[in-house]
């Protein structure tokens, strides 16, 4: 499918790429982790970290302490911040509380996934976010702003669970849908549908209807349309949750490099404990009835990430620390 | 062929049934007949024969079989009796004869066309309204609902009276009863349809913060595509029931309705018959249209696989 | 459109409209004003969703017709031969109960109901052969449609003449009424078992009479229903219609046009209210037993 | 020219002769008057037509206009083309029925619609009840348009008009021997058929007044041509006739019959004819078609000044 | 939620537990890995397998020299036998090649799973075995029978992928159809329903409708259905996917232990690879267009299998040689 080299193909587009400078330098890689290069080419030839080594970063919730700068932790400006969130759905059974106290800063060029148990909300607290769902206590703001005015402002690309295509429309017509929503020239939507059609690898299949695609290609096509308007925050509800493995390890990386060239901020939800941690600057791990924050974990794995830096230890490691928080939020219940 | 050869199989059944179901519906005026013409029947005498059952009738005068498929003014025509008006009213009549099926079939067809247009277009503006008004979705459908449940032909003279007496005269009258008998499937599918979209979908629309309008135009209407044309072919069968209805007390001048009722008044079977007939091919001609430009417009819009 | 219709728009189209009809002419401006001021209200009640707001809003709005039908025919002074005002329509109900209650004996009980239930035994009597082989159904079906498209003003007169003057052909001209879009939804419904609750049938190696059991039936229910409710309302017309082609001298049709006849249009109005309350009422009778049967399907548990 | 618009009780038929004649013939146009003449049928009710004012002037029978008269629509008979009545009972003799006493624990076909007034001040003062079948009472059938309940059996009994229906049963191949039939006329319950009606409050506008003379006058010339010229009268009806179900044969016959009914007026109600009318629509027993003696239901006003 | 304990108490279900004569002794857990008590309470403190230890088993497609007998190996009798199985669906757009020369056995008890990329053809080869799908070319025996008797013998119980409840019976009519179809006295149905409820524990909600119930306990209710009668032969079409992880891995823990006390054959297709790695005795790793079997993977790792065991080198070792296999399968298209 796509290679990364392909993914900063991108940089030729009509729009210059802007210049970052909130943005971290590129960390060299963990300490007792090999080249990346290196771990790759040795197939089935792995060295393990002695459990010790990874043992400190368990708890880092300091993320100072961590041994090397990641750039969630570059103290960025704060684009979401949420201040004893309180969410309550009245129901014909009576009151479901969706989300309680719930406190969250995040920060610009953040990726944030939200890991739980079904029904812990976290597709609530990411509409909450969008401006869909209104809270019923404590303040959340956007940029400053409150989600609503946010979402006038046309701060957010969304990706729903499924695709959400329309099937009336061709791919670039169903990309183009928010730039003529937006009002852009239609010279512009071309430009931009062409451009984002290349960039999730799609640019052959501009003119077929969504269900002349799989699957996989369907949830590109969304995530194309999310980007086609330059949106900073990007919120992903279970993109890929119906995806087969081995393209979901394709979409994964591609997002990855996706968010490294632009600057946006993502909330990412997932029920998949290895795409959390492999996505992520910071994993949210939340608990049902009510729903809210258990664990907050500050990801200490360097900003390039092969798929394989699935198999090192740090990230076991991590891996494991927000499965003991979903195995305790489950035990609550 | 998957689909003519069972059509070919259910039809050859149901003519076959047809024409035994004709003898025993016919023996006893074909009996009739032959007795005045000189025959011997079993038992003599009309009034005899009266409460007797057909089928017995049938068994004791064999001979008689042919003729009931012959008659000039049977209860039930046979069913080359009713082909061979139908040939003669449409092909070897000039179709602007007063005798000619296709001459009335217009007449109705104009009137059918008209209140299928005023019909669908008060339905789809309707479900606009039910739409975006609570107050309207809350109010009309109940009463639509009871609307429905008035017998047309009932108030159908009424309605002329009415109209007439405000000047309103010729195809409109007609038109107005077929409308009215169109517009519920369509308001009824066009609601469905314009609330088809899901949450989802939806909610798309609110992250781009688009318009009421934009969310009408962009989402919903194409939405709603699919149920629309499902809605217009119920409606159409629907309008030209109106038409036909709207024809009797306009003075059943001319059209199908008024086909229907001249046969009827001259007891001509074969007449009604035909009419009827026609009446059918005309509705399956109509949904047979809708249903291609249904095809031509789901597939330009992708939305047939 | 949107706008006009949306309950921000403001209160001004209530005030302006009457006001500018009532300059041309004043019996129009009371007219519309009285719409107006019940259009409001309803929209003031439609904003909240109590359950009573939910009953009184259409009932208001029935109220507000029948207010202004009254005031119509009242200040244009229509003949009573022409539209009688509601009040009228009231007072011969009252005055007419015994021969109401006859007239919907006849019709509805005899007719209607009986023709109703015999269209839909065989109705679906006939869907489950129909769905049983499937040569039937491509070879029915659309022959079938071709039928359904034979106007009742035709064939009541021949069913009229076949079955005889009483209930017995108004029964007739409702079996055929209803047949069709009885089978149609049975037949739909019983092929809307997913493939997998399908399959999951033959795993068990079920004989077609227990899938029919306990898969495709209970899983047609919805579509019946759908096909029961458009039936009700057919039932009621098509009982009415035919009478006019020829019945004893009682029932609601026969009175309908013979007081047409008569110009006893209060009593054409009287036989349409009780014809409209009771299709109404049949509808939410089976609607309610709808609600029980189906009580599992999403759009009757909600959600 | 002055418009009038002319709503016929029926559907175009020989019955009608008189008014298509003059159309036809242009004894309207002479008298610079331009007639639309509006068909009926079985879902038509005149006298609301005329109410709605969608005519001028209707066809009319004398009780649907006396009753549609109580209940507060003033029509009034202008002219009387038709002098004696053409309704009839006609039943199957192998039933057994010879005279009207036979007719209890019949069954009878009857037109309603606002035809029934006649039949139900006959079996009043025939002292037949019409509540179901018993020594003393009838079975009523609402009949259909056409006489298929007598040809079927299912009626021993339907309504007839001697110049229409009695003939389309002896079309149907049966014997007039195999009949018995039973003329209003001869069992002294005829009423008046076939007038013209107008709204009350219209003739007191002379110029509509003038209007109906001449139209009187245009259409009386009509029915004498048309009583004179029964052939050429049947083949004019039949080109007015737009649903093209009419055959030829059937209103050449049916205008030889009508020209019978016709032949002795010459367009003014006779008072004596009206009066028969009323006494025996007021005979109705406990259910009389009409309760009180009618005040100012016709007038000669016009044709007095129509035919002098 | 269950625990293991909890689901050994299913012995005292009315139903003695049969014999297991043709059942492999229960192994001594893998040399180099600590005692799985011991493992689960050091949690976050474990040792990791040297490569080296794991790296003779990666290749041992001959099961004779892996170095501990499991199971499936023990030449049990074969209850699936296909031989160069074809499978071709006539479409619109031409024949689809579902299954094209699928050569497998399954002996009796195994547990095998089934994994490749979406559209490789494992649901149709499991639909094939329970006689719903009638191969086009090749032989496919169930018990020495057509799948089509087997099928009439009742010898399958079927999971799909979705629960597929019908939504107007209650969890226990839902689960007492297949008995009240083949004919178990009032009686009898009952009691099965009682016990099969209590072994997915959902005893409480007998008298509740399927959409009354969570994703989660709506599958374990179509399992359970699976289970009330005593086919030999149970057929899961990725019967978890809609899971939660952690909901996921007691359904899987459950699922081994319910393996193991019963004698079943188990067919099992998923999307996720440490799931069928860590179920399976034998892992079939398919590839589309057409569908084709490329890798049968023969499990080293023992029969008692705690979920820590996924953290070990062997499972890391088999889990890598699968994914290996799956990407090779996408990269053929
Ligand atoms: N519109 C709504 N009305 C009432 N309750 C709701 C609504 N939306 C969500 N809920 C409830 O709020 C809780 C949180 O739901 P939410 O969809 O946020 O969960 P989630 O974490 O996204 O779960 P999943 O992983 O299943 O998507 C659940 O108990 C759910 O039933
Ligand atoms: N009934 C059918 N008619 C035509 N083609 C079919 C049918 N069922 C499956 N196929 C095709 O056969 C191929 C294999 O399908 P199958 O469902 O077995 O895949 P799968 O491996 O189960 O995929 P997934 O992981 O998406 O469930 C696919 O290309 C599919 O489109
Ligand atoms: C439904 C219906 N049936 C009978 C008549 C009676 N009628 C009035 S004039 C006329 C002409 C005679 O040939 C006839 C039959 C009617 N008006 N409507
Ligand atoms: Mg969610
Ligand atoms: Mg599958």
């Amino acid at each position: 499918m796509l290679s990364r080299e392909e993914i900063d193909g991108f940089d030729h587009s009509p729009e210059p790429p802007k210049p970052a400078p909130a943005r971290a330098p590129k960390v060299t890689p963990s300490q007792p982790l090999a080249g990346e290069a290196d771990l790759a080419s040795r197939k089935g030839n792995w060295r393990y970290l002695a459990p010790e080594a990874a043992a400190p970063q368990a708890d880092a919730e300091a993320p100072a302490a961590a041994p090397e700068p990641t750039r969630a932790t570059d103290a960025p400006a704060t684009v979401i911040s949420a201040r004893d969130l309180d969410l309550v759905f009245q129901t014909n059974d009576g009151p479901v509380h969706a989300l309680s106290g719930v406190n969250l800063e995040i920060g610009k060029g953040e990726f944030v996934s939200f890991i739980g148990p079904s029904g812990c909300g976290k597709t609530t607290f990411l509409r909450a976010v969008a401006g869909l769902e209104h809270p019923t206590g404590g303040s959340l703001t956007v940029n400053g702003m409150t989600p609503d005015e946010a979402r006038q402002a046309r701060a957010y690309g969304y990706v729903f669970q499924a695709a959400g295509l329309y099937p009336w429309r061709t791919i670039a017509k169903n990309i183009s849908l928010p730039l003529q929503i937006m009002g852009y020239s239609k010279a512009d939507q071309e430009a931009r549908v062409a451009r984002v059609l290349e960039l999730v690898e799609l640019s052959g299949f501009a003119k077929k209807y969504p269900w002349q695609l799989s699957g996989g290609m369907q949830q590109r096509a969304s995530i194309a349309r999310a980007l086609s308007f330059d949106a900073d925050i990007l919120l992903m509800d279970e993109p890929f949750g119906a995806l087969d493995e081995i393209v979901r390890d394709h979409l994964n990386e591609q997002l990855l490099a996706l968010w490294k060239r632009t600057e946006k901020t993502i909330g990412f939800v997932t029920h998949s404990i290895p795409e959390a941690v492999y996505l992520s600057t910071k994993i949210v791990v939340m608990s049902p009835r009510p729903g809210r924050i258990t664990d907050v974990i500050d990801s200490p794995l360097p900003l390039d990430r092969p798929l394989d830096i699935r198999d090192t230890p740090e990230f076991i490691e991590i891996a494991h620390r927000v499965r003991e928080g979903l195995r305790a939020g489950h035990l609550d219940e | 062929m998957r689909l003519i050869l069972p059509v070919l199989t259910v039809v050859a059944a149901l003519v076959a049934l047809w024409y035994i179901a004709a003898v025993p519906m016919n023996i006893k005026g074909v009996l009739v007949e032959a007795e005045r013409a000189g025959a011997e029947v079993t038992p003599p005498g009309a009034a005899e024969r009266r409460d007797m059952r057909s089928f017995a009738l049938v068994a004791q005068n064999g001979f008689a079989i042919p003729a009931t498929w012959a008659q000039e003014r049977p209860r039930l025509p046979a069913p080359h009796q009713v082909a061979v008006e139908l040939w003669e009213t449409t092909v070897e009549k000039r179709i602007t004869s007063k005798r000619s099926l296709i001459y009335h079939a217009w007449i109705t067809l104009s009137a059918t066309l008209l209140g299928f247009a005023i019909g669908s277009a008060a339905g789809v503006l309707l479900a606009v309204g039910i739409l975006y008004n609570r107050a309207m979705d809350m109010s009309v459908m109940p009463w639509a609902i009871a609307s429905q449940t008035i017998p047309i032909l009932a108030i159908a003279p009424m309605i002329i009276v009415v109209l007439n007496s405000v000047g309103v005269q010729g195809l409109l009258p007609k038109a107005m009863i077929s409308a009215y008998l169109s517009f519920f499937p369509v308001v009824v599918g066009m609601v469905k349809g314009l609330r088809s979209p899901d949450a989802m979908q939806l909610d798309l629309l609110r992250t781009y913060n688009a318009s009421p309008s934009q969310g009408f135009w962009l989402l919903r209407l194409p939405a709603s595509m699919p149920y629309f044309f499902t809605s217009l072919k119920i409606a159409a069968a629907a309008s030209l029931v109106g038409a036909i209805v709207g024809e009797l007390p306009t003075g059943a001048v001319a059209g199908l309705g008024a086909r229907l009722l001249a046969g009827s008044y001259y007891g001509q079977t074969i007449q009604i018959w035909s009419a009827l007939f026609g009446a059918a091919i005309l509705a399956a001609v109509l949904v047979g249209i809708i249903g291609l430009i249904q095809r031509i417009t789901l597939k330009r819009m992708g939305l047939s696989q | 459109m949107t706008a006009l219709l949306s309950p921000k728009a403001g209160l001004w189209p209530f005030v302006a409209v009457p006001l500018i009809a009532a300059v041309l002419d004043w019996r129009l401006g009371v007219i519309l004003a009285i719409w107006a001021a019940a259009w409001a209200l309803n929209i003031r009640l439609s904003q909240s969703a109590s359950p009573t707001a939910r009953t009184l809003v259409p009932v208001i709005f029935g109220v507000t017709i029948l207010v202004l039908w009254e005031v119509t025919v009242r200040l244009y002074a229509v003949p009573g031969v022409i539209l009688p005002p509601p009040s009228v329509i009231g007072v011969r109900i009252a005055n007419s109960l015994p021969i109401l209650w006859e007239d919907f004996v006849q019709t509805f009980v005899k007719g209607a109901l009986s023709g109703y239930a015999m269209g839909a035994v065989a109705a679906f009597a006939v869907a489950i052969l129909v769905d049983r082989y499937d040569f039937l159904r491509r070879g029915l079906l659309p022959v079938g449609n071709f039928m359904a498209a034979l106007p009742i003003i035709g064939t009541a007169p021949i069913l009229v003449m076949w079955f005889g003057f009483d209930w017995e052909s108004k029964a007739a001209v409702v079996v055929v009424m209803v047949f069709f879009p009885i089978l149609v939804n049975t037949v739909e419904g019983l092929r809307s078992a997913d493939r997998m609750q399908r399959d999951l049938m033959e795993t068990y190696a079920a004989t077609n009479w227990q899938s029919l059991l306990y898969l495709r039936l209970p899983a047609a229910m919805p579509f019946i229903f759908n096909g029961l409710k458009i039936a009700t309302t057919l039932a009621l017309i098509g009982a009415i219609v035919a009478e006019f082609f020829g019945s004893p001298i009682r029932g609601m049709g026969f009175r309908i046009s013979t007081s047409v006849g008569q110009l006893a249009l209060d009593m054409v109005w009287a036989q349409i209210t009780v014809a409209a309350l009771a299709g109404s009422a049949f509808y939410g009778a089976v609607a309610l037993i709808e609600r029980r049967v189906t009580f599992w399907h999403p759009s009757v548990r909600g959600r | 020219a002055d418009e009038v618009k002319l709503q016929l009780k029926w559907v175009t038929q020989a019955q009608f002769a008189g008014y298509y004649v003059a159309l036809d013939k242009g004894f309207y146009e002479e008298e610079n008057l331009d007639v639309t003449i509006l068909p009926g049928g079985p879902d038509i009710a005149p006298t609301q037509v005329l109410a709605g004012g969608g005519a001028d002037v209707t066809v009319e029978w004398m009780p649907a206009a006396l009753a549609a008269r109580e209940k507060g629509l003033p029509l009034v008979n202008i002219a009387q083309p038709f002098k004696s009545s053409g309704m009839m009972l006609t039943c199957w003799k192998d039933a057994g029925i010879e005279t009207p006493a036979d007719l209890s624990n019949r069954t009878l076909g009857v037109w309603f619609f606002g035809n029934e007034f006649p039949f139900m001040s006959w079996m009043s003062q025939l002292g037949i009840s019409t509540e179901g079948k018993s020594e003393t009472g009838v079975e009523v059938l609402k009949q259909g348009f056409n006489v298929d309940p007598l040809l079927q059996r299912q009626a021993d009994c339907i309504s007839t008009m001697t110049y229409n229906e009695y003939w389309q049963v002896i079309d149907a191949g049966v014997d007039p021997d195999e009949l018995v039939t039973f003329k209003y006329e001869d069992q002294g319950v005829a009423t008046l058929e076939d007038g013209l009606y107008v709204l009350e409050e219209n003739l007191s506008d002379p110029a509509f007044e003038d209007k109906m003379v001449r139209f009187v006058r245009a259409s009386m010339r009509g029915w004498k041509y048309a009583e004179e010229n029964p052939e050429e009268a049947a083949e004019i009806v039949l080109d007015n006739d737009a649903t093209g179900a009419q055959t030829e044969s059937h209103q050449k016959r049916m205008m030889g019959e009508v020209a019978k009914l016709t032949a002795g007026s010459n367009g003014a109600l006779d008072p004596a004819d009206y009066e028969r009318t009323v006494a025996t629509l007021l005979a109705g027993g406990s259910d009389p078609v009409i309760t009180r003696q009618p005040e100012g239901a016709w007038t000669h006003a016009i044709t007095d000044a129509a035919l002098n």
